[in-house]
């Protein structure tokens, strides 16, 4: 099975390759065949290595040696274990139904662009399969800048537009400082370590003293801030809306912006043995999650709200990776990557029916023109607001029930934030959906349920939505039955047995989850209610609702904090410091030979008496300088 | 004999060619010639057993001087980098005319022939000469065939250097002095004992010479001016290979030369070449001209290697090597779609630029991998070097990896602002009827990008090289 | 020996040439052939050879090194005779009193490249230096050219009086004229019993610095180069130069004296050496007229020639050897074309590069040289300066200053190679002719040649 | 008599000669200062000689030194005509371009 | 005090009063004159040191040739006092007192002289300075500096000749 694993990257590869390379003379279907098959292929393969992994257990693959330098080394090598093959599978599962369905949504880009568009997706299936593959961090580096820069690729997929470029540029930017934190921590480990290979790491933890681990866990976590989005590094997510939706979805909520959480929870024994990295990883992501969600509360373009939404679940899964709810974290992955890509792509789907319109205000009765998107939706809202049976209940309890055995504070603003998103996201489908229709008559024209490509993920989704939360049934409804736990038990057993776990009493879980549920309805029935028939409102928003609405003025702030003045410094340098400083030193030292030069002229003055006056002085300058030899010996010395 | 012949065949190519008058002659005559020191440089680094590859005889025996020359690990890495960027440069600037070709093709090559002794010189003496013959010619280039402000700018690169290379004779003979058997050879260099007051007054007589020319923050500031004004195939010679001798000189004749000196002023140099790494990526930011900010870049990047050099450290070095090698190819190929567009579009600044990508989309695909190269993404050769370079330093010390490291977020944001402001966004009237690569240019690149490609996936071989000089640096 | 007679005795026939031979280009073939003889003549007296011996009384002592320095000082007033004999035919009527003159002055540099004494010393500058008032004013016409003249005979006649004195003093306080007895060289400061001779030795000193123009005894040299006619600046700044420089080695050597030089000698020449590198430099870099940077860079030149009595030790005398003949070749090749263009400001060379490629290649070779640039013969030169005083214990820092000022020297230098390949213009020249050009190219092949293998010259100073 | 004395009158008349080139104008009496600076030291030669001399002759009454000194005058004395032969002429010709011996007037070479 | 003493103070004031002189002198004929009196009295030096040879050389080749020489050239150019203008006020002090600097520290270093003390000059007695001595000293040992000066006065005669003689 080893040689297998070769080929799930493969073959994103040979797509990237062929898409690339032929995107001029292939034709369009032709290019959605290989882009979607290429895939498809992987994701066959990756089946196949689950039910390998499932029986026999990990293994690592090394092709060739990458770097073998003086103090380490590191293998190109891949590694298959229960924790990577969850990522496959969601990563080439729903990489191709987003591939199919971007066949159709794409469909009116010119080939040469459309072909373009296939090549960076399966880049990106490339490399991120090589992020979840890599057996060791610098592998994972590489699939990590991969994605970071198809992402860039992909955002500013339409590159005419400058606003695109800039989101993607912004992107790339943020997701350079997270890297520099991961890359930190890689050489820390490099350093102490001579490896960074995980089977290595983990076996030589005991070598690491806490303040190494705290430290490498530290920078890790940064690289997962960036990459994940998480405060202060979640300002480029929104912003990446810009890109084509299909790639949001694939990219900004079901895949890359998970990497982050694939990392924790690969590397959990090192967070494990560093308890406040622990605590400062659930801050943030609870912060992430809470903040998110207030933004969210008061966007009016659909993908900015499921944007935010995204870094709010990002926050949640950043919250469980920090309570030590591992597989909670990675199980929410999984629903999230359901449910998320079901709503982009949803939102996908109604946006291409209203001709690229995107602002929420202007919609509102679609479910009578697609029936299957809103029935869709709906599902994937309920998912996500954690009504149970959805999927979403299922990671979200898991999640809420291990931060409250940590802190129950914890979980009581977890517990909002999820009321919350259940508030956001019911107004998005209120607004959307429900009562009549706000766009312009030629947009009502043209309204029309999307292509079989387009529904078919969609429906596929919309069930792994509903259903994929059986394989994690919390203790108290069955015992034994989180099949997921059992599966990535190898995973995380080490962390399991080095941190008590507290059980919370069944009665206690049952009220908690009971409450919850119940509170998560009446927001639900509040937000359909309240925006079931909306007017746009002419007045401007105040207060609360203004800061929301422009995202607590994060984007402002660090502009103003961050990038103007780094921009004012560097204008600086440019124009300051080294023309008239560094250059005008350089350019003075000449400057001052020609003056010197002038200067030294007029000693020639043409007159033999003052040429003659000179020589004589110098007679006597020659003798005191003879008599006093020592003195301007001693002076010079002192000088040099 | 092979670095014999390295050296040789481009003086007497060279010599030639100053008597060649047509264009298409002596650009033929250019081409072969750097084809065939191409052929043997690469037949010489990897095929001939070693002892082929030094050489012997005797120069000026009353002044202890031989005409020693040897390729070692890193020699044999920067002679194949200076034979492969010849040719290429010579195709890619193939269809440029320049008044007097022969004058300028053969310049060209005695510059070659220059940076070749650089490198494989094995004797103090001998490696000065090499490196005042490899200045001379390209201060000819720049000044005859460079842009409006040539004279007054290339006088300044020139006057500059010259300074430095004139103190580092001071140095070289002094260390002569102390020499146990006074000799210039690099072996008796490196058994110099000498006091430490006067060797790190010598240290720093070396040191100069190589900063200004690789360049290193704060004697940087010719740079930016001679690239921007000198014409474009110089530029590739003088970012692509010849900063590399600076770097080159400092592993090869001031680590194992003055051993306690190099390690007692680590600090200050690493400190200086990291505020330069910073100064110049933010000065890159600014920039609206496609040449200065290449050269600002190429200064932080060279400032990441004077840093890596200095931590002493064996990965940092081998790092550093393969970055040399690395960064050569990356930047020749930046200068070449650089020169592409201004002999296109007979513009190199931003603001007139932009919507490239529709017009010219192979170059824009070419430029996106250089420019990838260029802030080090992973499967790039340059990533390599940089990861290597940044663990030495960050072996030497954490803050300094951390704030040098800064500098990786900021040749992000100008490298792709570069990339956006030349390719996206809608066309103007400038590109409005761009065309796309000459062929020539196009296979040119499609060579630079595969290399960069395969080195960034395969860069063992390269690292390997650097090995032996490592430790015949460090191992003193 | 030889050198001295044969010398004397051409400048006799010399005199009388110009009432023999009307046609003034068969005086300039027949000093040319004196030249020859008189070449020739030194190398054989050199190897002893048909030498011509007189019992000097050891007032003269013949040295390899002297009579070497006699071969390069002719081979090279050779040279600037084929080069710009025609010229020197075109200043005025006296042809053959103007080589006569010359052929004086070589029997000075003869005498001053084997005195054994002051008094030779004396004589041998004095013989040296009066042709040489005559010739700055050989052009009788030219207010410059008088005022040259008799500005460099006032002051030149000043300093033989500072010498004088110095002599003076120094016989006073030992009793002997000759360097063999009188410890000529500068005792250290702490033995100082005989001030007299310090005195002496200081006034000695200073009108030596006349002689080879260092600061700050240089004034002379700007307006007597610029004034003289250009076909004699150009052999007063080169064979002239060098030596005095012969002369000035050849006083303040070591002589097998245990007295080696000491830090207070040290000190007085290191200033003396800044000063000149500063004034000279310095002094050049604003220069408007090619002729009087030439001036000003010939001080530059002294300054750097001066390290050989700073190193004072067997590098320094190959090194001033080797200096003598890069110099003079250079110097005499810049001379030579600039004689042949109609307008001695930087302007005036603009683009000769494309009227007159071998003028402007051969005068680069010959301005790199200058300014000391690898695989020219310049370079070793400095070369050798800089390595003998680095290997006399010298200051660091002196050697730095002196390099830092290489690279000024650089500036005023390339100006000229600026002004020939890189600007426009159309410079008028007087006709040149193929052995012009023939001359200009052996010259500059054989500076490239003494830049790669200075030992070519040096082998033949050993053996 | 004591020798410091002829040094002490001779330096007088010397430096008597360095201020007339320093202070006078035409050029006939800066080249008569100079000339007399000549004299100044041949006196101080004499004076020499005869000291060497003196000390000698305690020792050797035959001895000759000191001669040196007295014939090194002699050869000063046939250089300073020399020169005053070229000195003159240069100055006559000079008068007969500019009709003037002034040497503040030469500064058309400056700079 | 003895007859020599008087006579060696007679001259050196002599000499010294009529060097100022030749400096104060506004007229060049007078300077002339002076310098004359300067050589009579350096004459009347040699005279007192026994150097006879030189003291009648002294008097015939410099105040007999040379002087009349100087004295036929300001007739010449009829050069007269007032054709000669003053010098700056300053300039004039520059050069006294740099010329009595180098006095003062020359005359110091005499003074410093450890050997000097007690050194004196044979007055009188001694016949070195007789012309049969000089002669065979300067025909033997001294032949060669002789035979040389030749070319020296060769060259001298050559470039008054090349100067004076008429294009």
């Amino acid at each position: 099975m080893n040689k297998l694993a070769l080929l799930v990257p493969l073959f994103p590869l040979i797509g990237f390759l062929v898409n690339g390379l032929g995107r001029k003379s292939l034709s369009k279907s032709a290019i959605s065949v290989i882009g979607c098959g290429a895939i498809l292929a992987s994701f066959a393969i990756s089946v196949m290595l689950f039910f390998d992994v499932k029986t026999n257990g990990g293994t690592v693959t090394t092709l060739f040696s990458f770097i073998s330098a003086d103090s380490f080394q590191v293998p190109f090598a891949f590694q298959i274990d229960q924790l990577s093959v969850i990522f496959l599978l969601i990563i080439t599962g729903i990489g191709f139904l987003i591939h199919l369905y971007s066949s159709a949504y794409m469909h009116e880009e010119e080939p040469q662009h459309f072909g373009r568009y296939f090549a960076y997706l399966n880049l990106f299936v490339f490399s991120m399969l090589l992020l979840v593959m890599g057996a060791n961090y610098v592998i994972m580096f590489i699939g990590w800048e991969g994605v970071g820069l198809c992402s860039y690729l992909l955002i500013g997929f339409w590159f005419k537009n400058d606003n695109y470029n800039y989101a993607a540029k912004k992107a790339f930017v943020m997701n350079r400082i997270g890297d520099l934190g991961f890359l930190l921590a890689v050489f820390w480990l490099l350093f102490k370590l001579g490896s960074a290979s995980y089977s290595d790491v983990f076996a030589n933890v005991s070598n690491l003293s806490s303040g190494d681990i705290t430290a490498i866990t530290i920078l890790l976590f940064v690289g997962a801030m960036g990459k994940s989005a998480q405060i202060p590094l979640y300002t480029w997510l929104p912003d990446a809306m810009a890109g084509p939706t299909p790639v949001s979805a694939l990219i900004h909520a079901a895949t890359m912006v998970t990497a982050g959480i694939y990392m924790i929870a690969r590397s959990n024994i090192l967070y494990t043995m560093a308890p406040a990295t622990q605590t400062l990883v659930a801050i943030v992501g609870l912060a992430t999650a809470i903040f998110a969600a207030t933004i969210a509360l008061k966007q009016n373009d659909i993908k900015k709200v499921l944007a935010y939404s995204t870094v709010s679940q990002l926050g949640y899964m950043f919250l469980g990776l920090g309570v030590g709810a591992y597989t909670g974290a990675v199980f929410h992955v999984m629903t999230h990557a359901f449910f998320k890509a079901l709503l982009f792509l949803g939102a996908g789907s109604v946006i291409h029916a209203m001709h690229h319109e995107q602002d929420i205000r202007r919609m509102g009765g679609l479910r009578r023109y697609m029936p299957i998107t809103h029935i869709t939706f709906l599902l994937a809202c309920l998912a996500i607001a954690g009504i149970p049976p959805f999927s979403g209940f299922f990671s979200k309890d898991e999640i809420l029930t291990a931060a409250y055995t940590q802190n129950p504070l914890y979980y009581y603003i977890g517990v909002a934030g999820a009321l919350m998103t259940a508030f956001y996201m019911f107004r998005l489908y209120a607004l959307t959906f429900l009562g009549g229709f706000r766009g312009t008559h030629e947009q009502e024209h043209h309204l029309h349920e999307s292509p079989w490509q387009m529904t078919l993920p969609l429906i596929v989704l919309a069930v792994l939505s509903t259903l994929g939360g059986f394989l994690g049934i919390p203790e108290v409804f069955a015992a034994d039955a989180h099949s997921l736990d059992h599966f990535l038990q190898p995973i995380f057993a080490e962390s399991t047995r080095l941190a008590e776990h507290q059980h919370l009493g069944t009665s206690q879980e049952w009220l908690m989850m009971g409450g919850t549920t119940l509170a998560i309805v009446i927001v639900i029935l509040l937000a359909v209610r309240r925006y079931r028939n909306y007017r746009a409102a002419e007045t401007e928003n105040t207060g609360v609702s203004k800061l929301l609405e422009h995202k607590w003025y994060v984007d402002e702030l660090y502009d103003a904090l961050i990038v103007n003045p780094l921009n004012a410094l560097a204008g600086f340098f440019k124009n300051i410091v080294e023309k008239s400083g560094i250059d005008g030193l350089v350019n003075g030292a000449g400057r001052l030979v020609g003056y010197g030069s002038r200067q030294l002229r007029l000693l020639q003055s043409g007159q033999v008496g003052n040429y003659i006056l000179v020589m004589v002085l110098a007679m006597v300058v020659f003798i005191l300088i003879w008599f006093n030899d020592q003195n301007i010996m001693r002076f010079i010395s002192k000088i040099f | 004999m092979i670095p014999v012949l390295l050296i040789s065949i481009p003086l007497v190519t060279g010599l030639v060619g100053f008597f060649l008058k047509e264009g298409a002659t002596a650009r033929g005559w250019a081409l072969l010639s750097s084809l065939i020191t191409l052929a043997v440089a690469i037949a010489g680094v990897f095929f001939y057993p070693r002892h082929q590859l030094n050489f012997d005889a005797a120069w000026l025996p009353d002044l202890g001087s031989r005409l020693t020359l040897q390729m070692d690990g890193m020699g044999k890495m920067l002679c194949l980098l200076t034979a492969i960027s010849f040719p290429v440069i010579f195709i890619a600037t193939y269809k440029n005319n320049y008044k007097n070709p022969g004058s300028f093709y053969a310049l060209m090559l005695l510059s070659q022939a220059g940076l070749t002794g650089v490198f494989t010189a094995g004797d103090a003496l001998l490696f000065y000469f090499f490196w005042e013959l490899a200045l001379i010619p390209v201060y000819f280039l720049c000044s005859l065939w460079g842009g409006e402000k040539r004279i007054a700018v290339t006088f300044k690169f020139f006057i500059y250097t010259f300074i430095g290379s004139l103190l580092m004779l001071t140095g070289i003979l002094y260390v002569y002095f102390h020499t146990p058997d006074h000799s210039f050879s690099m072996q008796s260099f490196y058994h110099t004992q000498l006091e430490p007051g006067k060797a790190s007054l010598a240290f720093w007589l070396f040191f100069l010479a190589f900063a200004i020319k690789m360049p290193v923050f704060p004697f940087h500031t010719w740079q930016p001016d001679t690239y921007e004004q000198s014409p474009t195939a110089v530029t590739m010679v003088l970012s692509g290979i010849m900063v590399k001798m600076g770097v080159f000189a400092v592993i090869r004749w001031l680590l194992p030369v003055f051993p306690d000196a190099s390690t007692s002023f680590a600090d200050i140099i690493i400190i200086l070449s990291v505020i330069g790494m910073l100064y110049a990526s933010l000065i890159a930011i600014r920039q609206d001209d496609i040449k200065r900010l290449i050269a600002y870049s190429s200064i932080a990047h060279i400032g990441l290697m004077s840093a890596a050099i200095f931590t002493h450290n064996a990965t940092g070095l081998e790092g550093v090597m393969v970055q040399m090698f690395n960064h050569g190819i990356n930047v020749i190929g930046l200068w070449i779609v650089a020169d592409t567009i201004e002999q296109q579009l007979g513009t190199r600044k931003f603001s007139e630029l932009g919507g490239l990508a529709q017009k010219a989309p192979a170059l824009a695909i070419l430029l996106v991998v250089m420019a990838l190269a260029n802030i080090a993404l992973p499967l790039t050769n340059a990533f390599v070097g940089e990861f290597l370079m940044f663990n030495g330093l960050f072996q030497y010390n954490l803050w300094m990896a951390a704030i040098a490291g800064i500098s990786v977020i900021l040749a992000a944001a100008y490298t792709l602002n570069m990339v956006q402001k030349i390719l996206y966004g809608s066309t103007t009237a400038v590109t409005a009827n761009a065309g796309d690569l000459r062929p020539n240019v196009q296979w040119i690149l499609v060579l630079l990008a595969l290399l960069v490609i395969v080195l960034g996936i395969y860069p063992q071989p390269l690292i390997d090289l650097a090995k032996d000089t490592v430790a015949a640096v460090l191992g003193k | 020996m030889n050198a001295i007679i044969v010398s004397g005795l051409l400048g006799v026939i010399m005199m009388f040439s110009g009432i023999v031979l009307k046609n003034r280009s068969a005086i300039t073939n027949l000093a040319a052939i004196g030249l020859l003889l008189l070449l020739i003549a030194n190398i054989l007296g050199t190897y002893g050879i048909c030498t011509i011996s007189i019992n000097t009384h050891n007032m003269l002592r013949f040295e390899k090194f002297g009579m070497f320095f006699n071969s390069i000082a002719f081979a090279a007033t050779l040279l600037y005779v084929l080069l710009s004999g025609r010229d020197l035919e075109r200043t005025g009527v006296n042809t053959g009193e103007y080589y006569a003159l010359i052929f004086f002055v070589l029997c000075g540099v003869s005498i001053l490249s084997s005195f054994n004494g002051l008094l030779m010393l004396f004589l041998g500058i004095e013989i040296l230096s009066i042709p040489l008032y005559i010739l700055t004013g050989a052009d009788k016409r030219n207010l410059r050219s008088n005022e040259a003249s008799l500005k460099y005979f006032l002051m030149g006649s000043f300093s033989t009086g500072i010498m004088l004195m110095g002599i003076t003093l120094i016989y006073g306080a030992t009793g002997y004229f000759d360097l063999g007895h009188s410890p000529v060289v500068p005792s250290t400061g702490e033995q100082r019993a005989t001030f007299l001779e310090v005195a002496g030795i200081l006034l000695l000193f200073a009108s030596m610095c006349f002689k080879v123009s260092a600061a700050p005894f240089h004034f002379w040299t700007p307006d007597v180069y610029d004034g003289a006619p250009s076909v004699f600046t150009s052999f007063m700044a080169t064979v002239v130069k060098a030596s005095g420089f012969i002369a000035f080695v050849r006083l303040f050597d070591r002589h097998g004296n245990e007295l080696g030089p000491g830090p207070t000698w040290s000190l007085l020449l290191g200033f003396v050496i800044i000063a000149t590198l500063l004034v000279g430099n310095i002094t050049a870099v604003f220069q408007q007229s090619v002729k009087r940077m030439l001036a000003y860079s010939s001080i530059a030149q002294a300054g750097f020639m001066l390290f050989a009595l700073y190193g004072n030790n067997d590098l320094a005398k190959e090194g001033i050897l080797l200096y003598s003949v890069a110099y003079c070749l250079a110097t005499i090749g810049i001379f030579a074309i600039l004689i042949r263009m109609n307008d001695y400001t930087f302007d005036g060379f603009n683009g000769l590069a494309k009227t007159q490629p071998v003028l402007a290649i051969t005068n680069t070779v010959f301005l790199l040289s200058l300014a000391g640039i690898p695989l020219t013969a310049g370079f070793f030169a400095k070369y050798y300066m800089l390595a003998s005083a680095v290997k006399a214990g010298a200051s660091l820092w002196l050697v730095i200053v002196a390099v830092i000022f290489a690279a000024v020297s650089v500036y005023y230098y390339f100006r000229v190679i600026q002004a020939m390949y890189f600007k426009d213009g159309d410079p008028a020249t007087a006709p040149i002719g193929t052995g012009f050009k023939a001359m200009l190219i052996l010259m500059a092949a054989l500076i490239i040649l003494f830049g790669i293998f200075p030992s070519m010259v040096l082998g033949a100073f050993y053996f | 008599m004591p020798i410091q004395y002829y040094i002490y009158l001779c330096l007088t008349l010397f430096t008597i000669g360095i201020v007339g080139v320093l202070t006078r104008r035409n050029a006939i009496i800066v080249f008569m200062c100079i000339e007399l600076m000549l004299n100044a030291v041949n006196l101080l030669l004499v004076a020499f000689s005869k000291m060497h001399h003196g000390a000698a002759l305690v020792k050797d009454a035959t001895s000759s030194v000191g001669i040196e000194g007295q014939l090194f005058v002699f050869f000063i004395m046939v250089v300073a005509a020399a020169e005053v032969s070229v000195g003159l002429a240069i100055i006559v010709m000079l008068y007969r371009n500019t009709h003037s011996v002034d040497i503040n007037f030469l500064n058309r070479l400056k700079n | 005090m003895s007859v020599t003493e008087i006579l060696f103070f007679f001259l050196s004031a002599l000499a010294v009063f009529s060097a100022v002189m030749v400096l104060v002198s506004k007229s060049p004929v007078h300077s002339v004159l002076w310098l004359i009196a300067v050589f009579f009295a350096i004459s009347g030096h040699y005279v007192l040191l026994n150097a006879q040879f030189l003291a009648i050389v002294n008097l015939i080749v410099y105040a007999g040739a040379i002087m009349v020489l100087f004295l036929f050239v300001i007739m010449l150019m009829n050069l007269n006092a007032e054709t000669e203008p003053q010098k700056h006020m300053w300039m004039k002090l520059a050069g006294v007192i740099s010329g009595g600097c180098l006095l003062i520290i020359l005359v110091s270093m005499v003074r410093q002289a450890v050997d000097l003390p007690g050194k004196t000059a044979l007055m009188k007695e001694g016949n070195i300075g007789l012309i049969g001595n000089l002669g065979k000293a300067l025909f033997s040992d001294y032949v060669v500096p002789f035979e040389i000066t030749s070319v020296l006065f060769l060259s001298a005669m050559v470039g008054a000749v090349v100067i004076g003689k008429k294009e």
